[in-house]
């Protein structure tokens, strides 16, 4: 088994993914998918450090991480959904309301 | 024995919940009767108390649960009945259930039957938690319990706007004696640690002389709320708004006790402070003539009553002030017997006359109501002493004590106080049930006696007013009646010279010839003569000071509410509306000039909110590591 | 390499071989049923009884044009039935097939794994078969597709909260994952379809959908969608969605008959004197025999309910399905918790 | 040799991921990310986490990703609909994030690094996840379902089509 390190490593680098993606795309719903990436690369790490330490709260987190995870999701997606209904795209960048 | 005191205390509890949760549902008849007879249960457990406490047993102890506990403050839910508590128990609960079964008449064709036997009821476990509780906050909780029902009751037909005023004055009132009551009993806990009675009293005497003093000006200001006198003692007249009953059980014969009770549970405080106990002497002794004289000009007939119940609790706190307590709680049952009997007659009366209270319109009612009229008339006899009744002897008592303790002043005034008792008394009596009818055609056509719900305990009540004297009878052969040996144990007396024999006769035969002459020219006053009382507008002179009774609700208008108003208004005007709200909408102001600017970083656009909170988190770990 | 791997691979490969056989005689079977349904005869000219048909219709399929659409997307469209069929193979992985077999002085289950998640394992794969059809659907670039991909993927999203609501009830009767150990706690006729009547009927149900079985064929519904999702296959593509869907079909049987109807146990099976080895070769054949007739029952329901509408689908898994199933699991908890302080 | 299949994945993974990012069509974003969490999946089965594995499958793959290609389905994106943003803000975009995981490792170098490989346990095996989640955290266990519960009735309440919508839509 590699040393915690690595997993260190790949969770970082799995989260910046994410980062990047976020700011280099402009479709919401891959936006969306962006943050699910990142969620995942904390999960793993939290997996890792549990598997370390050999205590399962870790885990556990991990269990209450995916469910907050597809609670965001059912939500975003339905606000995304009607985003488009409304504006007829789902480009983040047409989302500029506020400013009034 | 512990259990006697929880049936007591849950038994009115119980036919609370059922009366006010299910009363709506059950016939009139159901939940008078229950409510009726958990009053009913208690009274029977105060017997069997009473019967334990006088044949020598221990007082009682019933502890429940730590009921606060912070810090070093430990409060006990725990229950105490010594003889005094009993005594107490016996007047409530007596009282209280003749009362309850007269409402079952009085209030039949009432929409909240069901609403005023569930209060009731409340009111009778709050003045039970009060007499009962073994420490001072229980006995503060009861106290509130009682404000409480008492503010339900005289607001009971909260429809008419000047009764719901009247059930607001009662409750702010009572309020302002409550905070000094609060100030006491924390004081008692700041200097002993704890409000347990027998830990507070047994360690009494360790305390400072002027804290203790203190301690018991604050709780004398709780006792004189609860009991209306002078300066709180507005409100009690004005709670006549609620039905007789009401009138009858907690505005005469237990509620307005509440105060005595304090002042004689605290007896050992107060015995050995001779300003708090000055200051009870004041201030009841101008209770008591104040409101006797108030008594003399008042048409309506509870209102007589009630300035009579503030007189007679003014000659309470006399008798307390001058170190008599056994002498104050005798008092109070007899009072307890003659006040329920007269105003429980005057609601008869009331109940006759289809709601008419006005003594004008009324008038030789004592062909139609005979037994209203016998009992109306043994209370009227019993209240300005007419000997051998119950109220001679309890006022003979104070009198005596007064003259023995504190000398010639307070003596004759208390006696003239006496003699106005008689004056407004028999006028009352005369104008109600002697002379020819003055009310309509309609009222008098209507005219009939009362239910035997109503009449039955009329009598009970009559007949205790007449032996009640019996538990002080033998003051007049020997130096300790009764009342004064049962409850010797638990209140502290002052040491006063017992009256000779010479005062005690000398006593009698002035007061029954005075009482002779007082009755003959009431009589002829108003009988004969068919004298009626103008209305208050039409008064002239003294007399027009006293029906607009001294002017105390206008003098605390202009002294307390006028310029509390102005204050209000300055602080609204001024302060509220110049000074804060100036400073809210410059800061407001403020903040939107700022906004003003700031608000072209918000472009509204998300992808640009994104990288700027990327760029935020890079910064924040950057500085992280540098630092 | 020991012995027990050489059986366990040699399992593998016979669970395999069986999969694909009783899903091509599956077609076989479907045809004949259907014939007889409907008062006809049905496949007779390939050899006996027209037992050779499965085998003519794979070389039929063979020999088609392999026909990939120019508006397609080339890859995904290649990778959708290959998903599909893939799926559907790997969950035959964890059924118990029967007892324990002593042979060779190795004693061994015959099953491919035992694993601790068990009936969960089944559940991820169910939930992912129904990106072979998404991705196909999509990629075939034709709005009768898409229509078919996006139908598929909400029916099935829908129906798995059902079932897996419903083997939950299973589960917390037996108190274990294990699809063998559920197995085991049946035996001596304790049928859990006695124990939880309704669960059973909800899993029926929500199986059906999932293998996008009649009543529940919205995905390819003919009449509205010409094909559904495989409206642009042929060749052997279009049989590897077909044969996905049979096999499904038989693993759906196989899960249902574990779950509900005891596996491999059959009545009086420890009464009869046999040996352990006996017992279990005849709890293998009791089970298959269990399966074909579910099979058959897919058959029956597909020939005689009319399809369903497609806002009654929804309706029936989100309104009725998922209380039911909430309400038995309800029920089950309480009689554990009953059963348990007794 | 565990070690190798966890380089090969970890390879696989950011392979996988920069595709999803760097995919031009949605629907193909999504089918990357599928494969991401996969392979992630791997990752939990190679740390014996038995039952984040299978319900990272289920959750995930099998019914968030699930949910994502329905919806894109659904709006019928694809290539051609798909805005993008000018190659500046890319860059900008990747920079920044690049930057981020150079702040992220640059605190992971500073540190002491260990370099002991991580134990073999049976804690992710749903017996004992179980114990744990039933007793220890139970009560945040409860306030997720009462979460699940507020989401699904907001993301119901928001997809809503209104009165007047309906009707303008059946007329």
């Amino acid at each position: 088994m590699p040393p915690i390190d690595h997993y260190i490593w790949l969770s970082s680098i799995l989260f910046s993914i994410g980062v990047i993606g976020v700011l280099i795309r402009r479709n919401g719903i891959v936006l969306l998918m962006c943050v699910e990436l990142m969620l995942n690369a904390v999960n793993l790490l939290f997996t890792a450090f549990a598997t370390n330490f050999q205590d399962s709260a870790g885990q556990v987190f991990v269990f209450f991480i995916m469910v907050v995870a597809a609670a965001e999701v059912a939500v975003g997606l339905a606000i995304l959904v009607m985003i488009y209904r409304n504006t007829k795209s789902v480009d983040i960048s047409l989302l500029d309301k506020l400013k009034q | 024995m512990g259990s006697y005191i929880a049936i007591a205390l849950f038994s009115p509890l119980l036919g609370f919940t059922i009366s006010g949760l299910f009363g709506r549902f059950l016939p009139k008849n159901v939940t008078g009767i229950i409510a009726s007879l958990s009053v009913f249960v208690s009274f029977v457990c105060s017997i069997m108390l009473f019967n334990h406490l006088h044949n020598g047993g221990d007082a009682v102890k019933l502890e429940t649960f730590n009921w606060i506990a912070a810090g070093n403050i430990s409060i006990d839910f725990s229950f105490l009945a010594d003889k005094l508590s009993v005594w107490m128990m016996m007047i409530i609960t007596g009282v209280g259930f003749l009362i309850h079964i007269y409402s079952m008449g009085y209030m039949h064709h009432d929409e909240g039957f069901y609403k005023f036997f569930a209060y009731l009821n409340l009111f009778i476990f709050s003045m039970l938690t009060l007499v009962l509780g073994a420490n001072y906050v229980i006995m503060f909780f009861g106290w509130e319990g009682v404000g409480l029902c008492s503010y339900l009751l005289i607001g009971f037909w909260y429809a008419n706007k000047e009764y719901g005023y009247a059930a607001r004055k009662a409750f702010i009132m009572n309020r302002i004696g409550d905070l000094g009551l609060l100030l006491g009993i924390f004081m008692l806990f700041n200097v002993f640690g704890t409000t347990d009675y027998q830990t507070v009293f047994s360690s009494a005497g360790t305390a400072n002389s002027a804290t203790i003093e203190l301690i018991c000006i604050l709780l004398f200001v709780g006792a004189v709320g609860k009991s209306a006198q002078i300066p709180l003692f507005t409100w009690l007249p004005d709670a006549m708004a609620g039905p007789t009953p009401v009138s009858a059980l907690i505005h005469a014969a237990t509620m307005v006790t509440a105060g005595i009770y304090l002042v004689a549970r605290s007896s050992v405080f107060f015995v050995s402070s001779e300003l708090a106990s000055t200051i009870v002497l004041v201030v009841g002794l101008v209770t008591a003539v104040v409101a006797a004289t108030i008594g003399l000009k008042q048409n309506d007939i509870k209102k007589v009553l009630a300035y009579s119940t503030v007189s007679q609790l003014g000659y309470m706190f006399v008798a307390l002030g001058v170190g008599a307590y056994s002498t104050a709680l005798f008092h109070v049952t007899t009072h307890a017997f003659f006040k329920a009997l007269l105003f429980l007659g005057s609601g008869s009366v009331i109940h006759a006359m289809s709601g008419e209270q006005d003594i004008r319109f009324m008038g030789g009612l004592s062909k139609k109501l005979k037994i209203t009229h016998f009992t109306f008339l043994l209370g009227t006899l019993a209240i300005a002493g007419v000997p051998p009744l119950a109220g001679f002897f309890s006022k003979d008592e104070i009198l005596a004590k007064a003259f023995y303790g504190n000398g010639i002043l307070v003596f004759i005034l208390l006696a003239v106080t006496s003699v106005i008792t008689a004056v407004y008394m028999f006028r009352l009596y005369f104008l109600t049930f002697h002379g020819e009818f003055r009310g309509t055609e309609e009222q008098k056509h209507h005219l009939h006696e009362s239910p035997s719900t109503m009449t039955i305990p009329l009598i009970i009540l009559a007949i205790l007013s007449c032996v009640g004297g019996g538990l002080g009878l033998s003051s007049l052969f020997s130096h300790h009646h009764f009342a004064d040996t049962f409850l010797s144990s638990v209140l502290t007396n002052a040491n006063i010279p017992h009256p000779s024999h010479l005062f005690e006769i000398v006593v009698l035969v002035v007061s029954v010839v005075l009482l002779a002459i007082i009755i003959l020219m009431t009589r002829s006053y108003y009988t004969k003569k068919q004298n009626v009382p103008t209305s208050a507008d039409e008064e002239t002179g003294f007399g027009r000071i006293l029906s607009k009774k001294y002017y105390f609700d206008e003098i605390y208008k202009t002294l307390i509410q006028k310029p509390i108003e102005w204050l209000s208004n300055f602080a609204h005007d001024f302060i509220d509306r110049k000074f804060i709200d100036g400073i809210v909408n410059i800061s407001g102001r403020g903040v939107t000039v700022c906004g003003n600017y700031l608000r072209r970083v918000q472009t509204g656009n998300v992808e640009f909110y994104l990288l700027a909170m990327v760029v935020g988190v890079i910064a924040f770990l950057i500085i992280y590591q540098l630092v | 390499m020991s012995t027990l791997l050489i059986i366990k691979i040699v399992i593998i490969l016979v669970v395999f071989g069986i999969t694909l056989l009783i899903a091509m005689y599956s077609t076989y079977l479907e045809r004949k049923v259907a014939a007889v349904m409907q008062d006809r005869i049905g496949p007779d000219r390939a050899g006996p009884w027209g037992l050779l048909q499965p085998l003519a219709d794979a070389g039929k399929m063979f020999f088609k044009e392999d026909f990939i659409p120019k508006q397609s997307e080339k890859w995904l469209f290649i990778f959708g039935p290959g998903i599909a069929m893939f799926t559907a193979c790997m969950t035959g992985a964890i059924i118990p097939w029967g007892g324990t077999v002593t042979m060779f002085g190795e004693t061994f289950n015959l099953q491919i794994a035992d694993i601790d998640i068990g009936i969960l394992y089944i559940m991820g794969f169910v939930s992912i078969g129904v990106y072979g059809i998404m991705i196909g659907g999509w990629a075939s670039n034709n709005k009768y597709s898409l229509y078919g991909a996006v139908r598929a993927s909400s029916q099935m999203i829908s129906y798995e909260l059902a079932m897996g609501l419903a083997i939950l009830a299973v589960v917390m009767t037996t108190g274990s994952l294990s699809l063998k150990d559920i197995v085991e706690a049946q035996k001596g006729g304790q049928w859990n379809v006695f124990y939880q009547p309704l669960a059973f009927l909800l899993f029926i149900v929500c199986a059906f959908a999932e293998c996008n079985r009649a009543p529940f064929d919205m995905a390819e519904c003919e009449t509205e969608l010409i094909g559904g999702y495989h409206t642009e296959y042929s060749s052997m593509k279009l049989g590897f969605f077909l044969f996905a869907e049979y096999i499904n079909m038989f693993i759906s049987s196989a899960v249902i008959s574990v779950l509900f109807f005891g596996g491999y146990n059959f009545p009086f099976m420890y009464d009869l004197g046999l040996s352990a080895n006996a017992i279990t070769f005849i709890g293998v054949g009791v089970f298959f025999a269990k399966i074909i007739f579910f099979i058959f029952f897919f058959m029956w329901v597909r020939w005689t309910l009319p399809r369903f509408r497609y806002d009654q689908l929804m309706h029936l898994g989100w309104k009725s399905l998922i209380p039911l199933a909430i309400l038995n699991l309800m029920i089950t908890g309480g009689w554990q918790i009953f059963k348990d302080s007794f | 040799m565990l070690s190798y299949i966890f380089y090969i994945l970890s390879g696989l993974t950011i392979l996988t991921a920069i595709m999803m990012i760097a995919a031009r069509n949605p629907v193909h974003s999504v089918l990357y990310l599928i494969i991401t969490f996969f392979l992630i999946s791997g990752q939990y089965l190679l740390m014996n986490a038995q039952f984040l594995f299978v319900v990272n499958i289920i959750v995930y793959a099998g019914a968030i990703m699930v949910l994502f290609l329905f919806v894109l389905m659904l709006l019928n994106l694809n290539k051609e609909t798909e805005p993008q943003k000018s190659m500046k803000t890319k860059l900008a975009g990747v920079i920044s994030g690049g930057l981020l995981l150079v702040n992220l490792l640059g605190a992971l170098v500073k540190s002491n690094s260990s370099t002991e490989s991580l134990p073999i346990t049976d804690v992710g095996l749903v017996k004992n996840l179980g114990m744990v989640l039933f007793t220890d955290f139970v009560v945040p266990f409860e306030i997720s379902s009462i979460l699940f519960l507020a989401a699904m009735v907001g993301a119901v309440l928001v997809g809503k089509r209104h009165k007047g919508e309906m009707e303008a839509i059946s007329e």
